[in-house]
């Protein structure tokens, strides 16, 4: 993908409204062959690498910190398979999450961020957490011209107003 | 003679067009590529503006942002902007502009007093008299406040938007002369992501100014072929953009015009952006500024800068006057005589202050060629009127000469912009000869080339800039290609020496060195004689280079005059810090997007759009807003609160308590991690039971409180204060990750995963009833999980009201139907709605302690009347230091309740004997009895718990009320707790 | 030679010639009763009162560089002593009250403008907060004076006092005798002052060393040579931990770093000091004409006297919500210093364990309001071997007893204040 | 602006970062009281290296152990601290 550096690229982006999520916080009590193996069977998707995202039936397994992923799907049933090798809480109330479609996502999430979303590796299937508009977010590109932002919900009002501007 | 006057043909402006613009109230054209200064000086215009102190008549001196005398207020209304630099406003149509500090006019300004008590006004004076008691200061700083300042001060909020963009590139080049374009060039060629700036509207820099060839081109043309190259390779290149600020790890900021000062904007409302370039390498190619030379009235209008003249003659087209004398002690201004001569201008000589034998035969043969050249002539004094010069009077061989000129176009040399290599951290070498400190060992990723490092040679800058370029490729990932760097033929010329020692003869005290705030060489002698010797007590006692210029063409001759009163060599005395930024910058743009209502996020609970239609008074906590009660009509918030306290203690009320930090712990050391964390027991609790907790700071004293709930076998959810939940979201993580790694357990931030409502009153257990399926009313202290209006819940029974109270968790984004449904239960039941400030009335009558409130992060446990609960068993937080004496002092401050007398107990109030007395304590909380008589308070009282019974004044002098107290039991309503225990 | 407009006036009909210099330049002499480390506002002062109060004129101030070039040079200049706990009341109100008298006791024009110290609250809360720092000031006999909404509009026209704000403003508490001073003036008025009563002032000597023996402090080694003394006080501020180490001294102090920047000057548009419960920018003006700004302190131990931009941007974006007018009017510069936080936000004013040597320090961002103050209380200590009551409760085992004085009540860690 | 070199997430901006304490004031509970005073409330306040504890707050959430210049703030050595990958 040319990245394109001229002054100011006003692409389109669209931005839709916060959406409800299915996340799942599993912090590994430790990242062994056993977490992984444990984890396969119960997602349906192996463990992310750092940075990473991977996507499994019932929707992307984000990379989140050192020791703990975001699953998608039901957390009580994860909690009962991953017992005796996470700790598993249901988080999906915790996040929202806000899709920006249009080739100037990039252009537009460099607006009051500290994260360089122009840099071409930063593409599908990568997930990097950061500030934007003063608002803690995890930006998780999820096409070339799409990208999935997922923030709490109380800043979400401020930040989408703030990406729509 | 007639002043400035634009020239038939030449510049790089469209002369098909012509933009109108306002300069104190007169109508005056120029065209677009026109600066206002360039415009005004073309009309004519030779005095600008006024001088801080003296108010002496100042002209244009410089073509760029180094201008310290040319300060005008654009643009009108909320786009207003004081002291705006004529020579980096570029001119747009319908700019209104007018000059400042001058009253009542520019041609008559009373200020022009103080030069007739100049003698008794030097430096520092104000140091010496004024002296008195402060209320006499009052009284002159009055008169002094209203003499100082430039510009009038902005009135109105700002209509227009200031964006804030991170950028990231391998290589950043500052300026886009030719040296920046040289090594943008090479850069780009060998691979690297790099960026462009440059604070002028055109690439070019120095060479817009003058009809060098490079590459066998005409200078103009090399420019354009270089940026379409650069386009073409992706460079960003942003123009009317200031590299403003160097900081940490090679974080450069850059402020970008995007519509000229007092403009209106585009369609995006944007009138500036700061970009937060982080950049891998930096090369600085930001050019040299040129000194003025130091003889008497050398602030007269007309006397300028000869790279200004030749930039106003060669980019704008305008003569800056009719008959021309240059005074330089370098090559440079030999240039200027040679194009004003080739613009047919009247050249009178060019006094060149170096002897001949110091000067270049092939140079002074050229120059000879066009007009006549002196050397060893050094300028004595400017002759002329508050109007301007009208000549120049030199010292020379034969004697002293005067030469008659309108415009007296001076170079004292080139001085590298050594400034943001200064900020980025790093060295500098002195060279004697040429006067000019130059950058070395950087301490970041910056190189500088061309003219700021010191090579004024064109062609040695494009060939040491094309090496940087490539070498800053290199040194980011990229490979280094094999082309030839661009040369140039003419002009080879660059020699100069220091002219920082006036010409014997001359008076000290007329000599202007800071033209903006009138420092003059006398008043940097004065702070030598008084002792004021390090280069800081210098500036800081004269306010030399204190300037909205900062000194760009008076610092470093303030620093010779030090040099030479000190004896010692330039270095040794050493330059003033180099600070961010490198020219003013709007207060609005460094505040960006977040002016106004965005200074800080709006944090809004699930729940928020239902408080907001009742548009009820909000309460600010941290980022969040909490509703604090729902009035109905004609009810005043206090009148509201009390009512909704009533509906609590009779019927029932629900409120959204969403904010209060929540944290789900589990795995096989969930209990073990939250006995560190928390200071009362949590292993002993049975599943499906819950218990009131706190926590302590390290240091020993109260952090928060909360409750925490055994879900299950090893899982348990804690809840915190709203204050307090960043706090512990911290201090947990802290424990789990630092101290205890080795724990099989997992902390779930959970504050915002459930949104929470609290369910308060007697029919509370009736709500609950009608509205949770699949479950019955868990009594006092237990939780059940159950489903309401589909969404599945969890319900703690915990009073804080002092009321039978449940709270239901539910998914945030569930929230609302769950709401509802208890909403319309607790209506069913006569209750409703209650706010913020019924709970506070509710908390305080039951004498709970509030984070913010009692724990105020000065009490500890035992202050608190908590200290039957700490954990026997120990092994928490703050155990160890509260056992410091201090902790057993008997009149701490304790915890203790109030009251009254009389009428009510003004919060905060201090608790004494009687007014004037000694300070024994202060009220916390002052609430109304809900249902009986009377008020009561909770407050820190020193041996407070001893003093049951004891009756003191609870005083507020600041607001003329007080109320007489009785000391009791922190707590009023059913102190067994009755109401709610099963 | 006495300042005064009559001098000035003689003075300026000669040319100004005959001004003699403000502060000697001796060399150090090999021994002195009582050694000053640190050359600013508290270690002039100190020498000052040692001289004038205690009559101890062998006295020398060291200073590594120039006089009034740490925290002395780069503050905000605001003079108040509205504080909430008993102790520093004492301690600031002691300072203003010699603030009061200052010009003329150095006979040299510290320009000190009460102005008024205002501090904005922007909910009933905030209010309630205001209210009961006002009565604990007027309980200690200092002057507090709430404000309503009106009033504060009125003593500041530019303010944004519109409900709809996103910290409305309610009112304000206001200390009329609080203000703001020209630093500078501070440090030279104070030196020129100690020097003429014999007090010598040596700059570019920078401490080296301790000469202890038996426990006892006997001299210094610097970089002029080695000088003796039988008292040694330190009042280097953010450079307290690397010369209390050249003693072996650990210090309860970690030197942090806040940032100030100023605009260009305009003709007078704020009239008062601003401060603001809710945020944390504070806004004055200079008798320049330079708008005055703060915020934030960078939160992390630095000594390198640069700042982060981004905390700029914050207290930028707090002064316009509070006066929407600042937008356009430019920045012209901005700087930091190093400052000395202490884990309770208080100061130390104490002996030390080595015998003869004293500490003053702890001054986090708060330490120009103090410094005729602290001088006073400093020498009285050096003078005397003991503290002064004031000063009692500011010592340097209060961690160990747990006695500390946390006016924010945020705990140890200095990044959090 | 700092860079700080995460080891998880890569270099970031120091505004996505909070400094917790030198790793010489990490406190562990069941220290002795004199051990507790001494790190809790002394500090060896270098100007130059100083080992020091920071959180990567609004990124990975991680915590992390670095060395840096109080001076120059040069960054070096960053690890991440507890039992991680």
């Amino acid at each position: 993908m040319i990245r394109r550096e001229t002054a100011i690229v006003t692409d389109p982006v669209t931005v839709s409204d916060p959406q409800p999520t299915r996340l799942v916080r599993v912090e590994a009590f430790a990242l062994d062959a056993a977490f992984a193996a444990v984890f396969g069977a119960a997602v349906g998707a192996p463990v992310p690498a750092v940075g990473k995202v991977t996507d499994a039936p019932a929707g992307p397994v984000i990379w989140a910190e050192p020791k703990v992923v975001l699953a998608s799907g039901d957390a009580a049933a994860l909690a009962r398979a991953l017992a005796e090798v996470a700790a598993v809480s249901d988080v999906a109330g915790a996040w929202r999450r806000i899709d920006l479609k249009g080739p100037g996502w990039r252009g537009r999430l460099m607006i009051d961020g500290l994260f360089d979303a122009e840099d071409p590796a930063f593409g599908t299937g990568c997930v990097a957490a950061t500030m934007l508009h003063h608002a803690p977010v995890m930006l998780c590109p999820t096409a070339d011209d799409a990208v999935a932002v997922y923030v709490a919900p109380s800043f979400a009002g401020d930040l989408h107003a703030a990406l729509s501007r | 003679m007639s002043g400035g006057h634009r020239l038939s043909t030449g510049g790089v402006i469209d002369r098909s067009q012509t933009l109108r613009f306002r300069f104190d109230g007169r109508d005056y054209a120029g065209h677009p590529g026109d600066t206002l200064a360039s415009a005004l000086l073309a009309s004519g215009v030779r005095v600008f503006g006024r001088s801080f102190k003296y108010h002496r008549t100042r002209g244009l001196l410089a073509a760029g942002v180094e201008e310290p005398s040319a300060l005008v207020g654009a643009g009108e209304g909320g786009r207003f902007e004081p002291n705006t630099r004529a020579t980096d406003l570029h001119l747009y149509d319908g700019l209104v502009s007018e000059s400042q500090n001058r009253w009542p006019s520019l041609d008559l300004d009373v200020g022009a007093v103080n030069q007739w008590i100049a003698p008794f006004i030097p430096a520092g004076f104000y140091y010496k008299t004024f002296l008195g008691p402060p209320a006499l200061w009052k009284l002159y700083e009055h008169v002094i406040r209203a003499a100082a300042g430039l510009g009038r001060p902005p009135q109105l909020p700002d209509p227009d938007r200031y964006e804030r963009r991170a950028a990231f590139c391998d290589v950043l080049v500052v300026g886009a002369g030719p040296a920046g374009l040289s090594a943008a060039l090479a850069a780009a060629r060998s691979g690297a992501r790099v960026a462009l700036v440059d604070l002028d509207r055109r690439l070019g820099g120095s060479l817009l100014g003058d009809p060098v060839t490079i590459d066998g081109q005409p200078a103009k043309d090399w420019i354009d072929a270089a940026e379409a190259e650069l386009r073409t390779r992706d460079v960003r290149i942003l123009t009317r953009t200031t590299a403003i600020g160097y900081y940490d790890h090679n974080m450069v900021y850059l402020a970008q015009r995007v519509v000229e000062p007092g403009a209106r904007t585009g369609t995006d409302g944007i009138s500036q952006r700061m970009w937060r370039m982080r950049a891998g390498r930096v090369i600085l190619a930001q050019g040299a500024i040129e000194r003025p030379l130091p003889f008497e009235d050398n602030d007269r209008p007309g006397v300028m800068l000869s790279g200004a003249v030749r930039t106003y003659l060669d980019r704008f087209g305008v003569a800056a006057g009719e008959r021309f004398v240059l005074a330089t002690s370098g090559d440079d201004a030999y240039r200027t005589a040679v194009r004003l001569c080739d613009a047919g201008l009247r050249v009178d000589a060019v006094l060149d202050s170096r002897p001949s034998e110091a000067i270049d035969p092939a140079l002074l043969r050229r120059a000879r060629d066009r007009c006549p050249v002196e050397t060893g002539v050094r300028p004595l004094r400017a002759i002329g009127t508050p109007r301007g010069v009208t000549g120049l009077e030199v010292r020379a061989a034969s004697g002293t000469v005067k030469y008659v000129a309108d415009v007296v176009a001076v170079s004292g040399g080139l001085t590298p912009s050594v400034h943001l290599h200064m900020q980025a951290g790093g060295g500098l070498d002195w060279d004697e000869g040429r006067g000019v400190f130059t950058p070395t060992a950087p301490r970041q990723g910056q190189v500088s080339v061309g003219a700021c490092a010191g090579r004024f040679q064109l062609a040695d800058a494009l060939s040491d800039a094309w090496r940087a370029g490539l070498d800053a490729a290199a040194a980011t990932g990229g490979k280094p290609v094999a082309d030839t760097p661009p040369r140039s033929e003419t002009w080879a010329f660059a020699d100069q020496a220091s002219a920082f020692v006036p010409a014997p003869g001359v008076n000290p005290k007329k000599v202007f060195v800071d033209p903006q705030n009138d420092v003059t060489l006398g008043d940097l002698d004065l702070a030598w004689r008084e002792g004021y010797r390090s280069v800081e007590h210098q500036k800081r006692y004269t306010t030399l280079g204190m300037a909205t210029d900062q000194g760009k063409t008076s610092n470093l001759i303030g620093l010779a005059r030090l040099a030479e009163n000190e004896g010692r060599p330039a270095p040794q005395v050493g330059l003033t810090t180099f600070r961010p930024p490198f020219i003013p910058t709007t207060l609005g743009l460094w505040a960006g997007e977040d002016a106004g209502f965005h200074v800080t996020p709006l944090r809004r609970t699930p729940l928020y759009d239902l408080h907001a239609a009742f548009d009820p008074p909000w309460q600010a906590v941290g980022y969040w807003r909490r509703p604090r009660a729902y009035l109905r009509a004609g009810e005043t918030l206090a009148t509201a609160a009390l009512r909704e306290a009533r509906m609590v203690r009779t019927t029932v009320g629900i409120t959204d308590v969403s904010t209060l930090g929540k944290f789900e712990v589990s795995g096989p050391d969930a209990a073990a991690l939250l006995e560190r964390v928390c200071a009362t027991s949590v292993s002993k609790l049975a599943v499906g039971r819950g218990r009131y907790t706190f926590m302590l700071r390290e240091d020993g004293l109260v952090n928060d409180d909360g409750t925490v709930w055994r879900l299950g076998e090893d899982r348990f959810l804690l809840t915190s204060s709203t204050g307090g939940a960043d706090r512990m979201a911290g201090l947990i993580s802290y424990a789990r990750n630092v101290l205890y790694p080795d724990l099989r357990v997992g902390a779930a931030n959970v504050q915002e995963h459930y949104a929470a409502i609290a369910v308060a009153g007697p029919r509370a257990r009736a709500v609950i009833a009608a509205v949770v399926e699949g479950m019955v009313p868990p009594r006092h202290m237990s939780l059940d999980r159950g489903v309401v209006a589909g969404v599945p819940v969890l319900v703690i029974a915990a009073s804080y009201s002092g009321e039978r109270a449940f709270e239901v968790y539910a998914p945030s984004h569930q929230a609302v139907a769950v709401w509802t449904a208890l909403a319309e239960a607790a209506e069913a039941q006569e209750g409703g709605l209650y706010g913020l400030e019924a709970l506070e009335i509710l908390r305080v009558e039951k004498g709970h302690v509030e984070t913010g409130g009692e724990i105020d992060g000065r009490t500890s446990a035992h202050d608190l009347r908590l200290e039957k609960m700490l954990n026997p068993r120990g092994g928490y937080m703050g155990q160890l230091a509260q056992q410091r004496p201090a902790f057993a002092d008997p009149d701490r401050l304790q915890f203790v309740g109030l009251e009254s007398l009389g009428g009510p107990i003004p919060e905060g109030s201090m608790l004494v004997e009687r007014p004037g007395f000694a300070v024994q304590g202060h009220v916390t909380a002052a609430g109304i009895r809900v249902l009986e008589e009377g008020f009561v308070g909770l407050a820190l009282l020193k041996g407070g718990r001893a003093r049951l019974g004891d009756e003191l004044l609870a005083w507020s002098p600041t607001r003329t009320a007080s109320a007489r107290v009785r000391v009791s039991e922190p707590v009023f309503h059913d102190p067994a707790g009755d109401r709610y225990r099963d | 030679m006495k300042y005064s407009a009559l001098s000035l006036l003689r003075a300026g009909l000669g040319g100004h010639k005959d001004w003699p210099r403000a502060w000697r330049d001796p060399d150090p002499k090999p021994h002195y009763d009582v050694i000053i480390i640190g050359g600013g506002g508290h270690g002039l002062t100190t020498a000052f009162y040692l001289a004038a109060v205690h009559g101890v004129r062998k006295v020398a101030v060291l200073e590594r560089s120039w006089i009034g070039g740490g925290n002395t040079g780069r503050n905000t200049t605001i003079v108040r002593s509205n504080y909430r706990l008993p102790q520093l009341h004492a301690l600031m109100e002691l300072s203003l009250k010699r603030w009061e008298g200052m010009s003329d006791e150095i006979n040299y024009n510290v320009m000190f403008s009460q102005r008024g110290a205002l501090f904005l609250g922007h909910s009933d809360s905030d209010m309630l907060q205001l209210a009961q720092k006002g009565d604990a000031m007027r309980a200690d006999g200092i002057d507090a004076d709430l404000m309503t909404r009106d009033q504060v509009a009125r003593l500041i026209p530019l303010l944004d006092v519109s409900s709809t704000a996103r910290y409305p403003v309610q009112g304000g508490l206001i200390q009329r005798r609080g203000g703001t001073a020209r630093h500078d003036a501070v440090a030279w008025g104070y030196a020129r002052a100690a020097d003429r009563l014999g007090v010598d002032i040596i700059q570019n000597c920078e401490v080296t060393g301790m000469d202890i023996t038996g426990g006892r402090i006997t001299g210094v080694q610097t970089s002029r040579g080695a000088i003796g003394a039988d008292r040694v006080g330190i009042a280097v501020a953010g450079n307290s931990g690397r010369v209390a180490a050249l003693a072996d001294l650990r210090l309860p102090i970690e030197s942090h770093l806040l940032q100030a920047f100023v605009s260009e000057p305009v003709k007078p548009m704020i009239d008062t000091v601003i401060m603001t419960q809710s945020l944390h920018c504070y806004i004055s003006q200079s008798d320049k004409g330079e708008i005055v700004l703060g915020g934030d302190p960078d939160a992390y131990p630095t000594y390198s006297q640069r700042g982060a931009p981004h905390i700029i941007e914050k207290a930028a974006a707090e002064a316009l919500a509070l006066v929407p007018a600042l937008s356009r009017l430019r920045m012209l510069r901005s700087w930091a210093g190093t400052t000395d936080m202490s884990f309770d936000g208080s100061p130390f004013i104490d002996a030390t364990p080595v015998e003869g040597l004293y500490f003053n320090g702890g001054w986090c961002y708060g330490g120009f309001k103090a410094t005729p103050g602290s001088g006073w209380l400093f020498a009285h200590l050096l003078a005397r071997g003991e503290s002064h009551p004031v000063a009692a409760p500011f010592r340097l085992d209060r961690f160990e007893t747990g006695h500390t004085m946390d006016e924010p009540g945020v705990g140890p860690m200095p990044q959090n204040r | 602006m700092m860079l700080i070199p995460c080891p998880h997430c890569g270099p970031r901006a120091h505004a996505e970062f909070t400094f917790d304490r030198p790793v010489e004031a990490i406190t562990r509970p069941d220290e002795t009281p004199d051990a507790l005073v001494r790190n809790l409330f002394s500090r060896d306040n270098p100007r130059g290296p100083s080992r020091e504890l920071w959180r990567h707050t609004y990124g990975c959430r991680s915590w992390i152990t670095l060395t840096r210049d109080t001076a120059t703030h040069a960054i070096t050595d960053v690890r991440p601290v507890g039992a991680d990958a």
